[in-house]
């Protein structure tokens, strides 16, 4: 399967903040298996982050309030992607920044050393920059356009769930030359305890991953799809191979899956290996051949159940 | 570490609202020193896992002993499970007390509530290899205490509750004194800053909880701030055991 | 308890949609327990919805496009309001519409028969009218004018979630003249069943509510709660009386279960009996004391554990 | 109606994906008709309820019998429940085949895979008024045949597969000649459609299938359209049984 900037063996990768820079998770398998791997994100200097508790169970789901922690993308370059490198498998870089100097100086430094961007506009759990940029067409446009001019490679904008109209913002990233979408970051969320009667989180608000999202996601892919021309990276809530298969007929061209490896480390590689067989059973002949698929499908229910 | 199901071969109240636990699978040979922990699953109604520490391990048997108190839903369910269940486990996680680097004339170990388990299989290998032990045990009551007696068989213990209905009334604080040259300490962070405030200068091992995600490094989740240039250590692997020195508790 | 044109009982109510006017759970209890009762949505003619399936099962929630069917207004008041007023329970009216006329003439005929109007700017399953109001400020304070003109009780303005600004919603309903604020109504999503490569519901997308909305509403009440001075009447995923705590903590002043109700017909019954026992647990002398508790909350994390 | 934990006291395969559940509890002593239904929620898993048809009931031991076919995720965890286990159900639900109206000299009953078991209560109840009774029971093959020699304990039984593995081979369509007053039928909507254009004249009545939220005509989630002013029905308490010319099938 060909994307920009990635050949990928498989429609499969870890989501960003969910599997580090690889490391933890290569004692587990080998990480050549995966589709593509996408980092933590970067940003221009070192950051140490929210304050703990940063996260919170929910049904089916969880908060999640890190704050960007990372060493920075120099540190990144010289410590963590060599690391990588030695897999057999596209990297993406997830970048990140408070203001689009920032976004521009990750992009050009570390795009030389990957095979691809994600730009995170969409982050909801730092206090200025992020999250602004993916909620307003306007600075995403901007933020795009600028990253796009010094990125070596593709670039994936990675969009907010928390708008009101997605597809305007899909639309505004897509003229400002991204060359692929990735969606959905995490939705704002809170929990309280009753107990403390203070929010879990210390950061107050969080990001909600996992299952319980995946409708919203599987909402908003299905529409950019119908939007745009360029690829869709989905995500979401995704555990299971029919989510992929899902995402997949919602219109992604291939999936990350994020919160899912703190249940199961392995949940890649698994479904991964699932991923044939399901295709088969449910009558598809390839990967190519479901993408998209809901957009098509117009036989009456009745014929394809058994 | 491994993701593994592993039996429940023993599982009994011991205290009030506390609970033995004994699993069995390979992940009991894997562990590596005292101080470790386990994630668990509890099942699929919960999506985070529950880390708990590593009380006992027999890794020839392959066994393993956890120490639980009900703290919410999670602890709850895992209550109701019965002997012959399976359980979801990733383990064995964290480093632990570096028993190997440690060379000590006596040792303190300071346990407050459930932080009382990890020190148990400490003490057991303190003594093994020779080092005396004392034990200072901390509870809110006599009802909540637990594992005394066990612990007597490595050394002195003293109890302290909160309430004075066992040992002495009082904060495991207060029964401090003597000559001992390294200390080992688990328990609520506010605890663990008093004691080592108090041991100031004193070597000491401290093992420290936050609430997790991954447990394997890889969220971000579970850090505490460090006193060095990186600036933070993640709880789940670079510890839950850290030098005194190295973390800065808030 | 005393909202604006409300005695409460209690803050227990059921929520528009997921309790019909009353009739099918008057055989599980009596309703005279509630805090109060929250009719379906009113139309000014009958509607007939959308097609089936109407509804799908999603992780810890559900999806639903019923699209406002109802017997219309006069209907309304005519054979379902009556049997209500049976009981010792006030009673809220959900007002929809496709045009600001429609609204005005359904509040202005129902308002005469009830104790406030709940305004249902942010139904997602009509193909026009009803969200559009919501997620546009503007519109959402045209709306509320002039249905606030011409109610004879007050008016409490539900919010929709799909928006990426949830606090400018609200400011500009408690503007036009909104007595309160109801929130959330459900999430847009999406269920694709990969045996038949369609979506699973005839009108495509949804509504997402149950347990995997709770953090995204806990979170919406919270933000609104400081930037308002109008009540709260909160819902999205409330199962347990914790979930109530949660959303009183947040700021809410009255709660309203919705998808529950189905899983356990009982279930508001069985929280309003739960309740008293549950404030002394967490050493509250009362609701009002709750209300915004996590707002005030500054004692540190340790003294109220136990 | 009433919601309830009944306990299981009998669960087995009788053909391929399919089981027989006999439940124990106070609901099965309300069961007004054949043809009523139970919503079941299968675990904390599920967020919606499952609609299973009675397929038998006994009043006054308080016991009755449901016969599923697994379909998806919920039956599947439903059919891992042991005997001895309780379940959460609410009903009795729903209005049956209003026996009580019913004065037939030959009825023909007709049901579809997991159409069937509704009808098998209808065929004893039937039988029992005296009303001659033959049944026409289609299925894919002959591995998913079930309860044709239970049938046959109340008149005559037509057996129709899709492959010819067992009895005629094609649809129920095929067979249904002879001098019937009324006919009743249960099964995909498809199968109902043909079934009511093939016999249209003769007094029929329908039990149909849609998804649901509430099960008790609060949501409506599981409308079908109507003949008349109002311009539909709830197939969960106004139906699932409907008199044929009542509904419009799509
Ligand atoms: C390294 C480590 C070792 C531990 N060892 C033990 C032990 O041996 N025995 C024991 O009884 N407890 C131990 N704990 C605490 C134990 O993890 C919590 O009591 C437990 O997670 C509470 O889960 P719950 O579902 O009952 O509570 P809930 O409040 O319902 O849990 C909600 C969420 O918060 C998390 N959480 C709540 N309290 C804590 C806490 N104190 N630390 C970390 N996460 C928390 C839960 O894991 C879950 O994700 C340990 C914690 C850590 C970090
Ligand atoms: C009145 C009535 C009586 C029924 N009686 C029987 C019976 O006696 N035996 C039997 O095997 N089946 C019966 N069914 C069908 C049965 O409800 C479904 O097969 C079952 O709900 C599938 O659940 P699942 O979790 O396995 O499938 P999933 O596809 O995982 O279910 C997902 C959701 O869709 C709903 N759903 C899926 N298929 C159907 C369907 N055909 N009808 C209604 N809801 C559906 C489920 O209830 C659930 O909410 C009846 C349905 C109705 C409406
Ligand atoms: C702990 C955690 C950290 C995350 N960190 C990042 C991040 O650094 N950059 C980013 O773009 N997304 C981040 N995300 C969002 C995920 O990449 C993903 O978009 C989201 O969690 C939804 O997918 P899921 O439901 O499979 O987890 C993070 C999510 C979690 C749970
Ligand atoms: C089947 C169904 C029908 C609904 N109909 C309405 C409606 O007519 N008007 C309205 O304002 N909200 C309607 N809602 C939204 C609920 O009132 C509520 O805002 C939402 O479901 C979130 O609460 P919950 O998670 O407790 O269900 C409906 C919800 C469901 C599930
Ligand atoms: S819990 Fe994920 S890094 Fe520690
Ligand atoms: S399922 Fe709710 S009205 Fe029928």
């Amino acid at each position: 399967m060909m994307l920009p900037g990635l050949e990928l063996k498989n429609p499969i990768m870890p989501a960003s903040g969910c599997f580090g820079f690889g490391k933890e998770f290569a004692p587990f398998y080998d990480l050549s298996e995966l589709g593509a791997v996408i980092m933590k994100a970067a940003t221009g200097e070192q950051r140490f982050g929210n304050g703990t508790p940063r996260v919170a169970e929910s049904a089916s789901g969880m908060l999640n309030a890190i704050g960007l922690q990372n060493p920075g993308v120099d540190a990144i370059i010289e410590h963590e992607i060599p690391f990588l490198r030695e897999y057999d498998v596209p990297v993406i870089a997830n970048v990140a920044g408070s203001t689009v100097e920032e976004y521009v100086e990750v992009a050009r430094k570390i795009s030389r050393f990957v095979d691809a961007l994600e730009l995170n506009i969409s982050c909801p759990n730092v206090k200025e920059g992020g999250v602004q940029f993916g909620t307003d067409p306007a600075l995403a446009k901007h933020v795009t356009e600028a990253v796009v001019q010094v990125s070596q490679v593709p670039v994936y904008v990675k969009l907010s769930p928390n708008v009101t109209d997605i597809v305007q913002l899909a639309k505004a990233v897509e003229e400002a030359g991204a060359s692929g979408l990735s969606m959905i970051n995490t939705l704002t969320g809170m929990r309280i305890d009753p107990k403390t009667r203070k929010p879990i989180i210390a950061n107050q608000v969080g990001g909600l991953s996992g299952a319980a999202i995946k409708p919203v996601a599987v909402r908003m892919v299905y529409q950019v799809y119908e939007a745009v021309d360029i690829p869709i990276i989905g995500m979401g809530g995704i555990e299971t191979v029919d989510d992929v298969i899902e995402f997949l007929l919602a219109g992604a061209s291939a999936v990350a899956i994020g919160s899912a490896n703190f249940k199961n480390p392995l949940v890649c590689k698994e479904i991964i290996e699932e991923l044939p067989q399901a295709l088969r059973s449910y009558g598809f002949t390839s990967v190519e051949d479901v993408i998209g698929g809901a957009h098509r499908e117009t036989a009456t229910t009745g014929v394809l159940r058994t | 570490m491994k993701r593994e199901w592993m039996t429940i071969i023993e599982h009994e109240p011991i205290a009030r609202n506390t609970f033995r636990l004994v699993l069995q699978g390979t992940i009991a040979n894997d562990v590596r020193e005292p101080g470790q922990f386990v994630h668990i699953q509890v099942s699929n109604d919960f999506y985070l896992r529950r880390p708990v520490s590593i009380a006992e391990v027999d890794r020839e048997e392959g066994k393993m002993t956890l120490l639980y108190k009900l703290m919410g839903k999670g602890t709850e369910e895992l209550s109701n499970k019965h002997v012959g269940d399976t359980i979801d486990v990733l383990g064995p996680a964290g480093s632990g007390f570096p028993l190997d680097e440690i060379d000590s004339n006596h040792a303190l170990l300071i346990g407050g509530g459930i932080g009382v388990p990890p020190l148990y299989q400490l003490a057991k290998q303190l003594h093994e290899k020779g080092v005396p032990v004392t034990s200072v045990l901390g509870f809110q009551s006599k009802e909540e205490a637990f594992f005394t007696k066990e612990f007597e068989e490595y050394g002195d213990v003293r109890v302290v509750t909160n309430d004075g209905t066992l040992g002495h009334r009082g904060l495991v604080t207060d029964v401090l004194e003597g000559s001992f040259d390294t200390y080992f300490a688990c328990g609520p962070t506010a605890m663990l800053r008093a004691v080592s405030e108090k041991l100031d200068g004193m070597q000491g091992y401290l093992s420290m909880e936050e609430r997790m995600g991954c447990g394997i490094g890889a969220c971000l989740a579970c850090v505490v701030p460090a006193n060095d240039e990186k600036g933070y250590r993640r709880i789940c692997c670079d510890g839950p055991v850290f030098d005194a020195k190295e973390v800065v508790l808030s």
